[in-house]
């Protein structure tokens, strides 16, 4: 079945508002507007205003209030249009969601889902541009994903709904008009898990959500030029999989990683960090990081390409880390 | 004097002593540091806690603020179980976890203390939406401080749970500061109940000092609620005899305002109401106190032989245990 | 006729059309992809920018939001600027870097185009603050849609400002929508002004189609603030023509209704009036869009070929330079 | 002169807003109540209400208005009561004071000082223990300060009014109380690098804020033993000073990073990419981590300091860095 991520993501939602009668969908403009990003179009229609709920432009009471739905009983999907927005939200997700079941001593648990888009390419400028999903990989209770292919968009969710804890979906958006072939009985994934998506030998490249893309492109000129680049989509920023990871490294000696958060205290230096605590003495090279560069994102196309990680950047780290190494 | 009406008057003064006493050995403990963090008081408020309470049902829900001894024991929670919280043993009712800020009770549908001010009330809506969409006819009773009024999370719950119909009750303990804040310096416009009416939900000012009184307003609020009429809102006029919390050395009140308030002692008003009435006599009262010193007596001799969590243990509780 | 006030309308109605065939100009290079980003019109709600700009200082300030060509236009940003920060040119009045959401012009006191509904109000608060605080008269003019009424943020701002009486002129664009969600389906309580005044704010409702209502408002407002009245808030009714941004397919609004609000398009309106009046002759008019329509081929052209900012400046402007 | 570190905030202060009259101070009560923590007792009484500003419990508001009214060219002190209350107004913070000058072009500047609270130690469990100083070193446009002595308590907050970009001061709160000898003349300090408190040849110990002091009680632990540790204090989280420490790194060829935030994607997280990055070939050990538990902190004194660094922790891992390499 040829698809799109977008129709992947709708259909996981249809699929989740039919299994179980406690899922709603929550958020700005989910209904009657079919979703900021097209998302949820004609699940109003199918599920009517109680399950596809449309709310105030209220970030942190709405966001609130499906911590407390969850806590109550229900399996809310709420909707943050996008992580630059989620800002308005995060006493409720760190104070709240990511803490109640510590702090009532096991009795509460926060089973919610929250999806949100992140990420820049689109010439949104320095507010609306965020990719923070590695920030909010930070705060122990939450689960992170981001999903980064068709299989992945379609079946996240379920298995995060089945998550007795809150977890952050993080929603590239450059990948809503991404198609390509899914199986017609497509269902849940595994969440646990980072995934090798293209095997290789020389080099370890380390990415997730919307510079996967990016990262294959590098893999394939560098095979061009007798490099072999295993790409790893991490999949799930927390908690991380660093087992995937570190093996890799094991075998090839050297790594890439690959992150569009600002380079600074990006998800990318705990990857760095961990590869280095736990296969120090098999690295033949120091782990490179390609990340956005440290600059709120400017409008201007041909400045904002050279703000975010590029195949070519990706292609000429690899490039150090090889030839620089035993 | 009619037996039902003193029984139950004798009931509202039980639970206000309750409250009392127990923050009475609460400062005691505190002092001699043997239990620690935080420690908010409720010392003259009792007659909030104890009025709404007294008009909820076991299956109502309550989300509340870090001063809540009063609403946690008001509720139903064992004193022991509180006592044990603020000795951070795993007897307590947030296993050692929360301390005095965070008491939980599930089972008592008390989804906690929060010490976010502003930050139980979203919480609040969204156990009223879940109670809604389940058509159930529970009420979610919200207490929260005149502070939390300045935040914008008190807006937005507001205009929220008044646009979707949900049955929330709004408790807002109006005690005319928010630490050293008076409510004056914070709000352009003080009358807080006109302020809540502003978003289409019935709200009324209410004589925090009076149980009776309290109890009136909550009964009649939670019928409105009940009958799907959404959401209401109280402005329980109140004050705190006690500074804001230990480390508070009070210098921002005027002595003299303080014993006015004082003079309004919730449980002296409700004792010489009472006695007044012929409904409590000398022995009855002594009884009282002697009973709910030998409830104390048990519950902090209980707390503290609680044991501690393990240090093994420390990272429980973040996730959920495979069950 | 009075000249003066033909002069008068006839600076209005040469605003209105500015914003107006600016935008629609905005629409095709959109469409062929030679300006990018978001783009969010305000065709219909013309009069709303310029009758409240009319009655500003130059050392008054300015607040606005992602929908802002109209108020930077009427502020006096030279077109080209506005057209050239589309373009993304260092020419642009923001050098490039803010596009279409973030027109910005320090010297005449534009502090931006804020993306974040409602992340604007606090700004504007402190813009007012520092005025008042060095006992300046300049009032800040800070606009918002209906949709930022539902935040947080509005709510501790408009607190704020009249709790400390500050000179904020706070203008709010009720076009009836938030993108796809209509204002009864946002808001439990629909009078927008009477919701402001429930902060002990001067607040009232103004047809916003109606350049000279606008003003005549907006002039009573401010001379309220000027006179150290504190914050004044107006409603302003008005109504977007087009979809809330190039990419929405604007399913969610009944096509009677755009079309009954579209009669009362603001630059018509005061067209007829003004032909009416005798203060306008068609060979006028068509000379007023002469005028505009040049004024705009210059600066499309102009802003195209200002040059694009170096690669190798691409961190600038994160952190001030060594002056 | 004896002092604490709370009389040097205050002195601080007070010599600001007296040496220029566009200083104020705004928030919380930081007046009538003289400061949550006791910092600017008596400042009400000699700056008067306008100076000295009580603000409602409106964290979004008066921290907008204080980039607000920097930008209008005053130069406010917003203090927000503790980290933990930041979250509401990160939108703020990361959305405008970080991001107005560039996406003006450089036309908008934000002079502005943000002072807070921040840390664990004394029970009061998960809504108000956090340490997040190294999360908001994430965000470009910021500058983000840890005095964790005397002399930066009392000396960095004139160079902080004195940039021209925002500046955000994290005081642990164990340290309000920490007493001792500050010179008469104390005045302004580099905000630009980290210090080396503690020489030492065998291994780096790198810290900031509230593990100072526990990194200098190991430190002298690890002298009994023989194990000479120097002792680096970031003092500035961003931009990082790694000039120092890796310097320091070149020396001892081992270090360890000791950071009260969690672990995962804390700062330690940074230092130790950076550290790996540019002397990768002079380590003889990997960098190690002493941090926080990955816990909301438990209100038990015994489980809140398990979860926290301790200097047995910290000796533990310097043993381990010391005896592993080469
Ligand atoms: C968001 C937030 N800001 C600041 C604080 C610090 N703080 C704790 S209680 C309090 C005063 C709250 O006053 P009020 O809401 O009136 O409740 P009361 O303490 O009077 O019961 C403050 C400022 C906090 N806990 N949360
Ligand atoms: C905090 C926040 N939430 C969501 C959005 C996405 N968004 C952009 S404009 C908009 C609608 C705002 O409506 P309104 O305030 O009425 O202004 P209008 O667009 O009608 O002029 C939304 C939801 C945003 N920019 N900021
Ligand atoms: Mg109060
Ligand atoms: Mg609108």
């Amino acid at each position: 079945m040829t698809t799109t991520y977008r129709e992947a993501l709708r259909e996981a939602i249809r699929d989740a508002l039919r299994r179980d009668e406690r899922v709603f969908l929550m958020g700005e403009d989910v209904g009657a507007y079919g979703g900021c990003f097209g998302v949820s179009l004609g699940l109003l229609e199918e599920f009517g205003p109680d399950r596809i709920r449309d709310t105030p432009l209220s970030e942190s009471a709405f966001v609130g209030a499906g911590i407390g739905a969850a806590t109550a009983g229900l399996r809310p999907i709420v909707e943050i249009m996008t992580v630059n927005f989620s800002l308005l939200a995060l006493d409720q997700i760190l104070n709240n969601a990511a803490t109640l079941r510590h702090m009532s001593g096991g009795q509460v648990g926060v089973p919610l889902v929250i999806r949100m888009t992140t990420g820049a390419g689109r010439q949104l400028a320095a507010q609306h541009s965020h990719s923070l999903e590695g920030w909010f990989a930070h705060i122990p209770g939450l689960r992170i994903l981001a999903p980064a292919t068709l299989e992945d968009a379609r079946g996240m969710l379920w298995p995060a709904l089945l998550d007795p804890d809150p977890v952050l979906i993080f929603e590239h958006g450059s990948l809503y008009n991404l198609a390509g072939e899914l199986a017609d009985d497509a269902g849940p994934v595994d969440i646990d898990h980072a995934a090798i998506r293209r095997p290789g030998a020389d080099v370890t490249v380390v990415t997730y959500g919307g510079c996967l893309g990016k990262c294959l492109d590098a893999a394939e000129q560098l095979a061009a030029e007798d490099i072999s680049a295993e790409v790893i989509d991490l999949r799930t920023l927390r908690p991380l999989d660093d087992a995937t990871f570190v093996e890799s490294v094991r075998r090839t000696h050297r790594a890439v990683v690959v992150d569009e958060g600002w380079r600074s205290g990006s998800l990318s230096a705990e990857v760095s960090a961990r590869i280095t605590e736990q296969a120090f003495e098999e690295l033949d090279a120091p782990v490179e990081r390609v990340c956005s560069a440290e600059v709120p994102m400017p409008y201007a196309k041909h400045l904002e390409d050279a703000a975010l990680p590029q195949p070519d950047g990706i292609v000429a780290a690899v490039r150090k880390v090889v030839s620089g190494g035993g | 004097m009619n037996t039902a009406i003193a029984k139950h008057h004798t009931a509202l003064l039980r639970q206000m002593l309750r409250i009392r006493k127990f923050e009475e050995i609460c400062v005691e403990l505190y002092s001699a540091t043997r239990i620690r963090g935080f420690l908010h008081l409720y010392i003259g408020e009792e007659a909030v806690a104890v009025g709404v309470m007294n008009t909820l049902d076991a299956s109502d829900a309550l989300v509340t603020t870090y001063r809540e001894h009063g609403h946690a024991l008001a509720r139903g929670v064992p004193m022991e179980a509180v006592m044990a919280e603020m000795f951070g043993r795993t007897t307590g009712c947030s296993r050692g976890r929360g301390g005095s800020m965070h008491l939980f009770d599930v089972k008592r549908r008390l989804y906690g203390g929060n010490a976010i001010v502003g930050g139980g009330l979203p919480l609040a809506t969204g156990i009223a939406l879940a109670d809604r969409l389940r058509n159930e006819s529970h009420v979610t009773a919200c207490f929260f401080g005149d502070g939390a009024v300045a935040e914008g999370e008190f807006h937005e719950c507001m205009n929220l749970a008044a646009l979707w119909k949900l049955p929330v009750l709004f408790c807002c303990e109006n005690n005319l500061y928010a630490m050293g804040t008076s409510l004056v310096r914070a709000q352009a416009q003080t009358d807080l109940a006109l302020r809540a009416s502003s978003y289409g939900m019935p709200a009324w000012a209410v004589d925090g000092m009076d149980v009776l009184a309290v109890e009136q307003a909550a009964q009649r609020a939670v019928e409105t609620i009940r009958a799907g009429g959404g959401p209401c809102f109280l402005e329980l006029r109140t004050y705190r005899f006690r500074a804001h919390s230990m480390y508070d050395s009070d210098r921002y009140r005027d002595k003299a305002e303080i014993a006015r308030w004082k003079e309004r002692d919730p449980i002296e008003a409700l004792t010489v109401r009472m006695r007044d009435a012929g409904e409590l006599t000398d022995d009855a009262l002594k009884a009282l106190h002697r009973e709910v010193d030998d409830e104390l007596q048990r519950a902090v001799a209980g707390a503290e032989a609680g044991p501690l969590e393990a240090v093994e243990d420390l990272t429980r509780f973040v996730y959920a245990e495979e069950s």
